[in-house]
């Protein structure tokens, strides 16, 4: 899939967004579900709350909030880009913004172990 | 076996998607909407043919203080006496009008002085500075959008087709048709058609060194010349100083740099590092095109070259940044091609980038055949012996509009279509599959002997003996390439069968340019002979016209009409200055 | 004349993609390796020298006419002025026909949809004025001027739409160089079809299915920047549709 | 397949999101100190207006956006197109809003007793 004429590190922003955005999209309806659980089996949801607290677990939660925040980053610069005048510095926006989402998730992963 | 021709019927076809072709198609579709307008190219629709590689500009007398009889005055002294005076006149009047289509129809959006009117540049030999222009990529702009606006009307498009024979009707009256090679599929059409455009823009590419694009082989002269039509001025090639030499094996070399590096006070060096230029000419580096291609070509000629044979243009002490600066498109073409024109030094060499001749016509572009019309650089008078640099996309737009008017009418005012000699068709058809018939063999070898013998002998500096030594060389090409074929098995985009094809127009029409190089007897503008050095007397000025007969190709010499202004005179009053250019370059 | 430097000895090997109303295949061919050699002059030798059934399209052979683009090394290019040194990798070249548009022949593509594209999208000039009336005067430093040719200079030649993939997945995208050239026109102030572009730019094939990819900006070889110019469509067209519903 | 109705939508989507998923990863960051559990969440968000409205209309916001983003992939990627696409974009709007709206719905008001 990476084929040569896509190595170039906007090609790459443009698949995380994509990736990131699928990614929240297939996670929400999970998430949407547990959350509901609260009432209909409040002890169920306990239950997957602590098993959050594996570390595995955690990992993958701390992938799933840097998806967000990339994609909050990335959605930002790319309305930016459509709304605002150009910017001539579309590579440093992009790293800024992948840099963000590592700074978010990265705070989130350290608080919560 | 014979192949199959398909037979397709248009009321105005086009041959050609060049400046000339193109407008063609526009004038003559708006004139006349009942008919159905067909343009037919050998490329793509404007991304084929020279118009679009247009860099300096188009000449036009705008300014209150410039004038259409200034114009006229420059192009008639460029051209040394020799254009035909009216078709010089309707060009240098009708350009005005053709630059305001430009703008406001087809959409070119020219460059600007600071006061919102054109701006218009300096370009050699005019006294005026009257070259409108799009940056340096003037061209560019003119065809894009032409294209446009014939993609986005009702005009059928016959895309990689080839014209090979102008096919007349079964009496000889009049035209009826072009034989095509649908190059796509390999097959064979011929499209009748009641008025035809040939502007398929000449192209001497039968040099060594050329501009023109690749696509430009002067199929359109060659096919006029098998008709009987007379071809005009063709000894006058007009070569450019400056062409990239990069070796023969790269088509890059024989490309164009700009003229304006000399004007900003470029240095042309040669192998032993001297600046030579002084000594052939006080003006130096900014002597006119003529001379300094006979310049380097003389220094070639005693060994004093750069490695691949040429000389040195040299930029550098101009300020690399600057030069960086003021020709960013020629330094990045360079870079592209891995040398540094800011800061090192470039190989140059003269490279034939003009034919002035063409197919005699009259201004409203009719010429002998009922029928066929000539506009563009196939078009033999307006130049005469050389072309003012600007001249030349001012005449395609020019004349083609106007072709697209006539036709136009002349369509309009016609019955049916003609039934084709069916005989001719028959020989047009077997001349393109000869090379079926040979041993499949090397043509880019043929095509290098000619170019070399041209270049050698019917280039920059002519003398009797070389010029019958190019006549002997070019026969005996003839012959041999009767041995040398292509294989026919898949001819679907067959581009080795193309460039045989190509070649064998090219040796036609180098027959003639030799021939009339012999013929002519002095030196003007682009044609010096060694022997012959002078320009001779202006008032009994001739042209020479080349017709191919029973005993081959014959030229004449005919006397010019100085139905304007005589030698000596001049449409300027006595009170107007003889250049407004401030430098004169 | 003949030039002492060029050696004959080395050689290089070229991968060419041969296609003839079949699935097509890379074909390897040895070529010398050259001092000056571009794409196109390794891709003319082989089929002067080697293969004459080969088949390409160029013409100006100097970056004009943007009829030679091709696949080199996996990346759009235009041949004629792409240097091979450039572009060589361990004295590999691979050569295919540009991408996103269908093949006629080995590595000529038929550009007609590109071109249709280009029609549709109102990448078209309509006048406001005729050859009678004189010319606007607009100063060059007039912003709207300075936007209209800053989309100008573009050759067609394809490239950036080769680099597109939404080019490659939604058949019905314009592409990036015909809504360049339809910016380039909404800042051209002598223009007459604004109404006609924005609607034509807006509907299902328009601007608004760019990602921002940017890969037209980075292989367009004249360094225009279409993502720009679909960034200024998108903005104008929602502009129009607030217009519209006042 | 993006006209300009469905991009407006989704940049309006977009926006409107863009502050609530800062806040969102906020509160999270802040309330995922020493681990998560039902009580506290609830006793966050139950019976609060605001958080309904907050976390109502992000779930209004996702499953247009989503629904959006979803049909521009499948179409791009996935070759999804005709009344197939347009199924799939309203199935992924349904999903959403269905299991947002029932989600948000249980974290507020529901147990409070309205
Ligand atoms: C590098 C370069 C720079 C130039 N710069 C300038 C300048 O600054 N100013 C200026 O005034 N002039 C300039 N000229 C000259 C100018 O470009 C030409 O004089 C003019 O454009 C010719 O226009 P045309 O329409 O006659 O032919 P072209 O534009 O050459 O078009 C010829 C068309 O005919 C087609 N064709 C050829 N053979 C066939 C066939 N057998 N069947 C069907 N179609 C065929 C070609 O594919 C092409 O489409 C320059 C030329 C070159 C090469
Ligand atoms: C946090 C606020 C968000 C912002 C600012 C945002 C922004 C954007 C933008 C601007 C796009 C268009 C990209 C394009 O056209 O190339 C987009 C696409 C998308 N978004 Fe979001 N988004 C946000 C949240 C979400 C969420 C929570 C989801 C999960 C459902 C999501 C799923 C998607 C999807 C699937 C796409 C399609 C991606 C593509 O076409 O490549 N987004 N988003
Ligand atoms: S925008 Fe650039 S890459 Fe695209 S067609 Fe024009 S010149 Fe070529
Ligand atoms: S590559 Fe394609 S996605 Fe947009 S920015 Fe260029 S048109
Ligand atoms: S041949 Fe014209 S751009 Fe390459």
């Amino acid at each position: 899939m990476i084929r040569p004429h896509r190595t170039h590190p906007l090609w790459f922003a443009f698949l995380l967004h994509r990736l990131s955005g699928l990614g929240l999209a297939l996670f929400l309806p999970i998430h949407f579900y547990m959350l509901s659980l609260a009432i209909s089996a409040p002890a169920r949801l306990d239950g997957f709350l602590r098993f959050t607290d594996l570390t595995i677990v955690k990992l993958a939660e701390y992938g799933l909030v840097f998806l967000l925040a990339a994609h909050l980053f990335g959605g930002l610069r790319l309305m930016a880009l459509e709304f605002l005048p150009w910017s001539p510095h579309q590579k440093t926006m992009a790293a800024l913004a992948v840099a963000f989402a590592f700074l978010v998730s990265t705070l989130f992963f350290l608080k919560a172990i | 076996m014979k192949p199959i021709i398909e037979r397709h019927d248009t009321d105005i076809l086009i041959l050609g998607t060049g400046g000339a072709g193109l407008f063609a198609a526009l004038h003559a579709q708006k004139a006349a909407p009942d008919q159905k307008v067909t343009i037919a190219v050998k490329g793509l629709i404007g991304k084929s043919g020279c118009t679009r590689m247009v860099q300096g500009g188009y000449n036009v007398a705008l300014n209150p203080q410039d004038s259409v009889e200034r114009h006229f005055m420059d192009t008639i002294i460029g051209g040394k006496w020799l254009p035909d005076q009216d078709m010089a006149w309707k060009l240098v009047t009708e350009a005005v009008t053709r630059i305001h289509e430009l703008e406001n129809e087809i959409g070119c959006f020219f460059d600007r002085n600071p006061d919102g009117t054109l701006h218009q540049k300096a370009f050699a030999g005019q006294t005026f500075d009257r070259t409108a222009h799009k940056g340096d990529l003037t061209g560019i702009e003119i065809i894009s959008r032409l294209m446009e606006q014939v993609l986005s009307r009702p005009i059928e498009k016959l895309q990689e087709h080839r014209a090979i024979g102008l096919i007349p009707s079964r009496d000889g009256s009049a035209l009826a048709g072009v034989l095509f090679i649908d190059m796509r599929r390999g097959t064979f059409r011929l499209v009748r058609a009641k008025t035809v455009l040939m502007a398929t823009g000449g192209g001497p590419t039968m040099y060594k060194y050329h501009t023109p694009s690749g696509d430009k082989s002067m199929d359109g002269l060659s096919m006029a010349l098998r008709r009987g039509l007379g071809l005009r001025d063709m000894e006058m090639v007009q070569f450019h100083p400056t062409g990239l030499m990069a070796g023969d094996e790269t088509k890059m070399t024989g490309t164009v740099l700009e003229e304006g590096l000399r004007g900003a006070g470029g240095h042309l060096i040669n192998g032993k590092n001297e600046r030579f230029m002084f000594n052939y000419d006080d003006a130096g580096e900014r002597a006119t095109r003529d001379i300094v291609s006979r310049a380097i070509y003389e220094e070639m000629r005693q060994g004093r070259t750069s490695p691949y044979g040429g000389v040195y243009i040299s930029m550098a002490h101009l300020g690399p940044e600057n030069v960086a600066k003021k020709f960013q498109g020629m330094v990045k073409r360079c870079a592209d091609s891995g040398f540094d024109l800011a800061a090192g030094l470039v190989e140059v060499v003269p490279t034939a980038h003009y034919l002035m001749g063409g197919v005699v016509v009259d201004v409203e572009t009719r010429t002998s055949l009922a029928g066929l019309y000539v506009a563009g650089e196939d078009a033999g008078g307006a130049h005469g012996s050389n072309r003012l640099g600007g001249n030349g996309v001012a005449n395609s737009t020019v004349y083609g509009g106007i072709a697209g008017d006539v036709m136009a009418a002349d369509a309009q005012k016609m019955g049916a279509l003609h039934d084709p000699d069916e005989t001719i068709l028959d020989q047009e058809l077997a001349r393109a599959i000869i090379p079926f018939s040979a041993k499949p063999g090397n043509v880019q070898e043929l095509r290098v002997r000619l170019m070399d013998a041209m270049w050698d002998d019917v280039g920059v500096m002519r003398d009797a003996a070389g010029l019958k030594r190019g006549i002997e060389k070019i026969a005996s090409l003839k012959s041999d390439m009767e041995n040398v074929g292509v294989s026919g098995d898949n001819l679907a985009f067959n581009l080795s069968w193309h460039d045989w094809l190509s070649l064998q127009s090219l040796i036609d029409t180098s027959e003639v340019i030799a021939k009339a190089g012999l013929s002519r007897e002095n030196s003007r503008g682009a044609h010096f002979r060694e022997d012959f050095p002078d320009a001779g007397s202006l008032e009994d000025s001739y042209f020479t016209i080349a017709t191919s007969g029973d005993k081959g190709i014959e030229v004449n010499r005919e006397a010019v009409k100085f139905t304007i202004v005589k030698p000596g005179e001049s449409l300027l009053g006595a009170d107007e200055a003889e250049t407004l250019v401030e430098a004169a370059q | 004349m003949a030039n002492e430097t060029q050696t004959m000895t080395q050689t290089m090997t070229v991968s060419i993609w041969r296609e003839n109303g079949d699935d097509g295949r890379f074909e390897k061919y040895e070529v010398p390796a050259r001092e000056n050699q571009t794409v196109l002059d390794v891709v003319a030798y082989v089929q002067q020298h080697i293969d004459p059934t080969l088949s390409y399209r160029f013409a100006c052979r100097v970056g004009m006419c943007g009829s030679c683009a091709m696949m080199v090394n996996g990346s759009p290019r235009w041949t004629c002025r792409t240097h091979v040194s450039k572009v060589v990798a361990n004295d590999q070249l691979e050569v295919a026909p540009l991408r996103n548009l269908p093949v006629i022949k080995d590595l000529a593509t038929d550009m007609d949809p590109f071109f249709e594209k280009w029609v549709a999208a109102e990448a078209v000039f309509h006048p406001s004025k005729t050859r009678h009336d004189p010319m606007a005067a607009i100063t060059p430093d007039d912003p709207m001027r300075i936007a209209a040719s800053e989309a100008i200079e573009c050759i067609n030649c394809a490239v950036c739409y080769a680099a597109c993939d939404v080019v490659e997945s939604n058949p019905d995208y314009f592409g990036p160089a015909a809504l360049n050239r339809s910016w380039s026109l909404v800042n051209d102030i002598r223009d007459d079809g604004q109404d006609v572009r924005l609607a034509a730019v807006g509907s299902n094939g328009g601007c608004h299915n760019c990602h921002s990819q940017q890969g037209c900006v980075q292989y367009c070889p004249n360094e225009l920047n279409p993502t720009l110019s679909i960034a200024g469509l998108k903005r104008e067209t929602t502009k129009a549709l607030f217009r519209r519903s006042r | 397949m993006l006209d300009l109705r469905l991009y407006m939508l989704q940049r309006l989507t977009a926006l409107i999101m863009a502050p609530l998923v800062i806040g969102h990863i906020a509160v999270m960051i802040y309330a995922v100190q020493g681990g998560l559990t039902v009580d506290e969440i609830l006793a966050r968000t139950q019976g609060s207006v605001a958080w309904f409205l907050f976390y109502g209309s992000f779930v209004v916001a996702v499953s247009i956006h989503g629904a959006i983003g979803l049909r521009v992939i499948s179409f791009e990627w996935f070759g999804l197109n005709g009344r197939a696409l347009q199924l799939f974009s309203w199935a992924v709007f349904a999903l959403l809003f269905g299991l947002g709206a029932k989600a948000v719905y249980a974290v507020t008001f529901a147990g409070v007793g309205l």
